[in-house]
């Protein structure tokens, strides 16, 4: 069989991908995970290109990449007691937890071997060079997703205000 | 060309993992990060399903935005929910938080 | 191929070119699409780097003009290898890691921001067909690769094992992503006005340049823009005074040149930036007979950006940190906003009442852009001589600080009452 | 102004309420205020009286009033008991205005008000609270208990209303109850009062007597009630009243009592209602002692309302009693008991009055003879007559009683003063004790004209009218239409009422005379006087009523009277019959009973006079010695009470006290109680200790212990541990999803 350039692009993101969300799961310092959490996102904005969705690349590197993640190490430096603490970092659980995960995996690969047809499944539909403007409309578009997306707006403005309100100094 | 099987192997497996950081991880920011993983793999199961069954509804990507934003609202409050607990039991360890039990 | 087509497309002839030779070697059209790209990264990327050489030399001597001195004039004529010398002197210095210091980060730290600043290059239009690539969200991109920046250096600050350091992560965190917010708001408004998110469309969308039906938009993007850099006034994150030299304290040799350059590169790519989102880009005279004109006219207009940077850094005081936050918070994000809103509805209008000629489009956008400042500024006053009656009136001015009570005691007790059997 | 029968009906249901208003509200709110609570009681006795007039003098215009066709009735279902089957009607409730209603509501509400507003200075109104007075005693300050007094005295006057307007003997009953409640309650109103002399009655006992006393009648009254019911089916005074058929079918039925008719019965029991209320001679006994109460309680009681209230039931049954005689026939027996009885105690207690030396005693007494001489000559027939008599009677006996207060008040007053001079720092209530003085005794009175005029003319007005004077007074005529009656019906009767007449002035004049003429007898009483504030409503009302006593007289002038006769037409005579099916004829006039009249009366007061002209202190009573033994059996009352005491009252507390309470109740029923009782509790002691305890509590307490085991057994999993729940959450979904999607696992 012969290998794609395409293949081997997915083959290396998913690499990373998969990697740092391991280490993420696993490192035992926390900025470590954060890092990896950050190369987990990078790579999966990789595949978001590779399934040529650019503007959704560009928003996974501008919301995760510049706004999640770095929240989430702010939060790791705001409770830096935690942050060098060198314990095992998973309960006692964790071999319970490991378990379900591989079970869970293995029932889905099982499912996926149940759908028929899957295996050539593969993208011959031509991509619609204006699918940005679609996205736009259809986020505007009453007949489509104008609802959701102004509950999407709505329910970010209470987190905004409710992460301050709960994080803020209690006068 | 790159099958859809593989895309979603890889979603289950990026999903598995975020699921054993979530029930794993000691720290609630680890926990938070597990289940950015998880969110992350639902993205590229929409992403995939987008580009493989019917580019021409742009729903798969629309779901995708809904689902970011939706992180960050949970990034957001989650991360403001471990800083007030942090002040004021001086951990962010999940399993001190047990008030709830017995 | 002759050269009146080499110069009308440069990069499109030898892209040609370097195609059809490596299809004769035999390579899948994947492959060569790959190698091409490889190439132009290489290539926009070695030129990135090579600008600083210039840059700091040019910045030096603007700023002993500026105290009055010659600045480095010896090495090389007017010393323009003064910072050849520099970056050898800083190669052959030896390379300290600090003990504890967290030694993956601590090395990525420098190399990131780097590939930071050179990524933003990927979608710059040097002229209209000399580019990059056409991102259709370049500018979105812009922002989200500016943002790696920010991790960059908190990465280093954390990873340096020092508490300066560690501060100075912190300064940055709080400073470059609240800036983020209002920068993303007034980059918008070209985007509104150009009705498209490539750099390239943007550029020719403004037959007149945004800056006329944009100003305000134009001096908060510039202003957030340095603050991104976190050049003077903005550098807090490297005070000295304060902090001894914030997250990089602990580099030396080519780990802290790397921080070093990424400064200086950001810096002129602020300029370069506004100069393609609100002066134009590449426009002018002749580019559509000859685009490689385009190069010069955007260089010297990113130029200009980065001369009044320069300008800034030797002019202004450093600013306070509240003050900062609250101009960011208090006055910029909501000043962008409306002008977001006034630039949205203003410009339907405009379309609605069926004016298609650019300059009166812009000259509309201008007054309603003037009456706004108007109305800000209204609004300054009458705050500010609110604050100046209120602290008048309180004395001193400034409430007692408040001990935070302590949280810790009803969640104490409910988790001794919660076991009770 | 004039009404149409209609609004007359509606007006006529207000009558009674005001007065029960002014009761809730005094009880309720204003018994704090004084002034509050006899200003609501007198205005709104004021509201009734004056609806009461303009009814009444309604009544005069409509012509043919109380004919077959009621005027004013209106009637509403009540009690809707009572079937077609045995032809009984449901009870209503309704208001009835005809002749004889119309004279009730011409003087009682009026006599009402005026005694209302006579208590206001009987009650030593705007005096301060004197320390030592404790309330339920005769007050020297202001009445403690004031409100409370006006607010009885208003349930009252709404017990006699309801009873007058009342349409049929159920109402009228009800009203009759609720008097013989407040004539309890008002003859007690000094509850706490005692006297040295043991055998001195005391108000309670006064009030518990006249309660118990009347209650004999009642019972009567009652059976007569129901039976009447049984057999009428209808208590409505119309239906039985103005129905030939019923009249004739009860004046002919054969009741339970062989050789007696259902009217004979119905009427003797209710007779015998009549002489409890109105103290006839069996069950007069009460009476007397019901002056322990507050002198207006006694006007109240014995001019107005209560005892009228028995004449008043007789007259309006008086068709009943009548059924089946024609004037001049035999006596049917309800109408002969009454004439014996009545023409009996008048004599009777015309003997007795005239020895007492209690003021208002004296007055009982006479109140008992009058009401005597109405009850003869309704059982002779002269209906007329004992209407006109009622009314005018309620009118100078109310008088007279207001009278003696005002003299008693003044009296007490003087001596008051004569105290406060001998002893200004001695205590009150210790010199009461020591030296108890009678402020009732006409013996230690005497030459009081001169220091209270007004009430000397006024009562000498009313004495007057009392004694009969002649032409002048409205005794005179009414009792000169019963004496003729009587003369004209039944001789024997007549010589006793004129007997009683006699007496009657002689007492009369002998109490005028030893109260107010010749020289003061006692120190109180020289310093007597009625220039007080307080007096002032007692005279006004004193005024009023001495005015209605002289001319109430001058509606009733039968036509052939020599002179004057035929000068004001004979109202009364008009207007009353009208009350009645059968018209009686007028009399035929004749001079003997206008001749015994003159005589009795003008030859009783000079007798009077000239026995007691010179009475001086210490002196026996110059009746004493011609009468001799005679004098103490009558000074003793004929020793009625110590007969009942013998006859009743002792068995009856002995039966009370020993065979019911300790045989009966003790030893049988106890024990019969006891013994269930410790039956019961055994049984229970058993069901406990052998089932609830073992089994019911048990079984209850296995299920809790139970519970309590399994929660503590599972609380473990309760570990508040996210992670944990997400896990088991997770797990589950994990085999489920499989079990479902995947066909190689089913």
């Amino acid at each position: 069989m012969t290998v794609t350039v395409d293949q081997i692009l997915f083959l290396l993101s998913a690499l990373v991908t998969l990697g740092a969300a391991i280490i993420v799961v696993t490192a035992r310092n926390l900025v470590h995970a954060a890092l990896a959490l950050i190369a987990t996102f990078f790579g999966v904005a990789i595949l978001f290109v590779l399934l040529q969705a650019g503007f959704l690349a560009t928003v996974q590197v501008v919301l995760y990449i510049g706004a999640i993640a770095i929240l989430i190490i702010f939060a790791i430096m705001l409770t830096r007691r935690v942050m060098q603490d060198s314990g095992p970092q998973t309960n006692q659980q964790w071999w319970l937890a490991a378990l379900l995960s591989l079970a869970l995996f293995a029932a889905l690969w099982a499912v996926f071997q149940q759908v028929p047809g899957l295996q050539n499944v593969t993208g011959t539909q031509v991509i619609p060079n204006d699918s940005l403007q679609r996205l736009g409309f259809g986020f505007v578009d009453p007949n489509q997703y104008m609802l959701p997306f102004e509950l999407a707006s709505v329910l970010l403005l209470i987190a905004l205000v409710g992460s301050i309100v709960i994080a803020g100094e209690k006068q | 060309m790159v099958p859809l099987s593989w895309y979603l192997v890889l979603a289950a497996a990026l999903f598995c993992v975020g699921l054993y950081g979530v029930l794993a991880r000691k720290n609630a920011v680890a926990i938070l990060m597990g289940i950015e993983l998880m969110l992350n793999a639902v993205n590229i199961n929409l992403v995939s399903f987008w580009h493989y069954l019917n580019p021409q509804v742009m729903a798969g990507q629309m779901f995708t935005i809904i689902v970011l934003t939706v992180a960050a609202s949970e990034a957001a409050v989650g991360l403001a929910l471990i800083i007030s607990i942090y002040r004021r039991r001086n951990s962010v360890i999940a399993e001190d938080m047990d008030l709830m039990k017995w | 191929m002759d050269i009146g087509q080499l110069i009308k497309d440069p990069l499109g002839t030898l892209g040609g070119l370097l195609t059809s030779l490596l299809a004769s070697i035999g390579l899948a059209p994947g492959a060569i699409g790959v190698i091409e790209k490889i190439i132009g990264v290489v290539i926009i990327a070695s030129f990135a780097l090579v600008l600083p050489l210039f840059l700091i030399w040019f910045e030096r001597r603007v700023v002993a003009r500026m105290q009055d001195r010659m600045g480095p004039n010896r090495v090389g004529p007017q010393g323009l290898l003064q910072t050849i010398a520099d970056a050898l002197k800083l190669m052959t210095k030896e390379d300290i890691t600090p003990t504890g210091a967290d030694k993956l980060v601590y090395n990525i730290a420098p190399i990131l921001s780097v590939v930071a600043i050179i990524s933003m290059w990927a979608v710059v239009p040097f002229a209209s067909n000399i580019l990059g690539t056409p991102l259709n969200v370049g500018a979105l991109y812009i922002v989200g690769v500016g943002s790696l920046g920010t991790l960059a250096i908190m990465m280093g600050g954390w990873a340096s094992n020092n508490k300066y350091a560690l501060l100075g992560a912190f300064r940055t965190v709080a400073q470059l992503v609240s800036y983020e917010a209002p920068m993303i708001l007034s980059l918008l408004v070209p985007v509104l006005l150009a009705r498209t998110m490539d750099l390239n469309g943007i550029v020719q969308a403004q037959p007149v340049a945004f800056i006329v039906a944009a100003p305000i938009a134009a001096l908060i993007f510039f202003v957030t823009s340095v603050a991104e850099v976190g050049r003077t006034p903005f550098d807090l994150l490297e005070a000295e005074s304060e902090i001894v030299a914030g997250f990089h304290i602990e580099y030396s040799g080519m780990k802290f040149g790397m921080f070093f350059v990424a400064e200086f590169l950001h810096a002129f790519t602020v300029g370069a930036l506004t100069a393609v989102l609100f002066l134009g880009g590449w426009r002018g005279w002749g580019t559509d007979q000859v685009p490689l004109l385009g190069v010069v006219y955007f260089m010297l207009k990113a130029f200009v950006g980065y001369f009044i940077v320069v300008l800034m850094r030797t002019a202004l005081p450093r600013i306070r940190i509240d003050h900062m936050l609250d101009l960011n918070w208090k006055f910029l994000v909501p000043t962008s906003l409306s002008v977001i809103v006034v630039t949205i509805v203003v410009d339907k209008l405009i379309q609605q009442a069926g004016i298609t000629n650019d300059w009166a489009r812009s000259g509309l956008l201008f007054l309603a852009n003037v009456v706004l400042a108007l109305a800000i500024f209204g609004i300054l006053r009458r705050s500010a001589r609110q604050l100046r009656a209120f602290e008048e009136a309180e004395g001193s001015g400034h409430a007692a600080e408040h001990e935070p009570e302590p949280h810790g005691q009803p969640a104490e007790a409910g988790a001794h009452a919660a076991p009770a059997h | 102004m004039f009404l149409t029968p209609l609004v007359a009906q509606q007006l006529t249901w207000l009558i009674p309420l005001p007065p029960l208003l002014s009761f809730a509200l005094i009880v309720l709110f204003t018994n704090r205020s004084k002034l509050l609570s006899h200003t609501l009681a007198i205005g709104l006795m004021a509201v009734s009286w004056v609806i009461s007039w303009v009814v009444f003098f309604n009544t005069l215009t409509i012509t043919n009033f109380g004919g077959l066709a009621a005027v004013i009735q209106n009637a509403v279902p009540w009690l809707p008991f009572g079937s077609a089957a045995v032809g009984t009607q449901p009870l209503s409730m309704g208001v009835l205005v005809d002749p004889l209603t119309g004279l009730m509501l011409f003087f009682v509400p009026l006599a009402c008000l005026l005694i209302f507003i006579y208590s206001v200075g009987y009650s030593n109104f705007g005096l301060p609270r004197e320390a030592h007075d404790v309330p339920g005693t005769p007050p020297h300050g202001v009445e403690p208990l004031y409100s409370r007094f006006f607010a009885y005295l208003s349930l009252f006057a709404f017990g006699m209303l309801l009873l007058v307007v009342a349409d049929n003997l159920l109402l009228l009953f009800v009203g009759w109850e609720i008097m013989g409640l407040c004539s309890y309650l008002l003859i007690g109103f000094w509850y706490a009062r005692n006297y040295a002399d043991p055998k001195q009655i005391t108000p309670r006992q006064a009030a518990v007597k006249a309660f118990m006393t009347t209650r004999v009648g009642d019972m009567f009254m009652m059976l007569g009630i129901v039976y009447l019911y049984s057999q009428a089916g209808t208590l409505s005074f119309r239906d039985i009243l103005y129905n030939r058929d019923v009249l004739a079918h009860l004046a002919s039925a054969p009741s339970i009592i062989v050789g007696l008719t259902v009217s004979h019965v119905v009427g003797l029991l209710l007779f015998a209602g009549t002489v409890g209320k109105s103290a006839q001679f069996p069950l007069h006994v009460w009476l007397p002692d019901a002056m322990e109460g507050p002198t207006p309680v006694s006007a109240m009681i014995h001019a107005a309302t209560m005892v009228s209230a028995g004449v008043y039931a007789m007259i309006r049954m008086f068709p009943l009693l009548s059924a089946g005689w024609v004037p001049g026939g035999a006596l049917t027996p309800p109408m002969l008991a009454m004439a014996i009885i009545g023409s009996f105690t008048a004599l009777f207690a015309a003997t007795i009055a005239m020895t007492q030396s209690d003021i208002k005693k004296v007055l009982a007494y006479s109140t008992i003879s009058q009401l005597g001489f109405m009850i003869a000559s309704l059982g002779i027939g002269a209906y007329v007559a004992a209407a006109f008599h009622l009314v005018t009677h309620a009118f100078f006996k109310a008088l007279l009683f207001l009278g003696s207060g005002s003299v008693i008040h003044g009296v007490e007053h003087g001596h008051h003063e004569t105290e406060h001079s001998a002893a200004p720092a001695a205590e009150h209530g210790a010199e009461h004790a020591a030296a108890p003085f009678d402020p009732q005794n006409m013996f230690n009175m005497g030459g009081l004209a001169k220091r209270m005029p007004l009430t000397y003319w006024t009562f000498v007005i009313g004495g007057f009218a009392l004694a009969g004077f002649p032409l002048v007074t409205a005794g005179f005529w009414s009792k000169d239409e019963i004496l003729a009656e009587s003369f004209a019906h039944a001789p024997a009767v007549f010589i006793v009422l004129g007997l009683a007449a006699l007496m009657t002035a002689f007492y009369t004049m002998r109490q005028i005379s030893l109260t107010f003429l010749g020289q003061p007898r006692s120190p109180a009483v020289e310093h007597a006087t009625e220039h007080e504030p307080i007096f002032r409503p007692m005279l006004l009302a004193l005024v009023v009523l001495s005015f209605f006593a002289v001319a109430a007289g001058w509606v009733g002038i039968p036509e052939h009277f020599p002179v004057i006769g035929g000068l004001v037409p004979n109202w009364i005579e008009s207007y009353s019959v009208g009350g009645l099916l059968e018209r009686p004829e007028a009399l035929a006039f004749s001079y003997w009973p206008l001749l015994t009249s003159l005589v009795v009366a003008l030859g009783g007061l000079l007798l009077g006079w000239w026995v007691y002209r010179g009475y001086q202190l210490g002196q026996a009573d110059p009746l004493e010695a011609p009468l001799g033994p005679l004098y103490t059996l009558l000074r003793n009352k004929y020793y009625f009470d110590e007969l009942y005491d013998f006859l009743f009252v002792r068995p009856v507390y002995w039966i009370a006290e020993t065979f019911v309470s300790v045989w009966i109740d003790k030893g049988v029923i106890d024990g019969t109680l006891h013994l269930i009782g410790r039956a019961a509790l055994r049984l229970g002691d058993i069901f406990r200790n052998d089932f609830d305890l073992p089994v019911v509590n048990g079984f209850g307490d296995l299920v809790g212990k139970s519970v309590n085991r399994f929660g503590r057994t599972f609380r473990v999993i309760q570990t508040g541990k996210v992670q944990q729940y997400l896990l088991v959450l997770m797990a589950i979904i994990v085999v489920l999803g499989a079990v479902l999607l995947l066909p190689g696992l089913r």
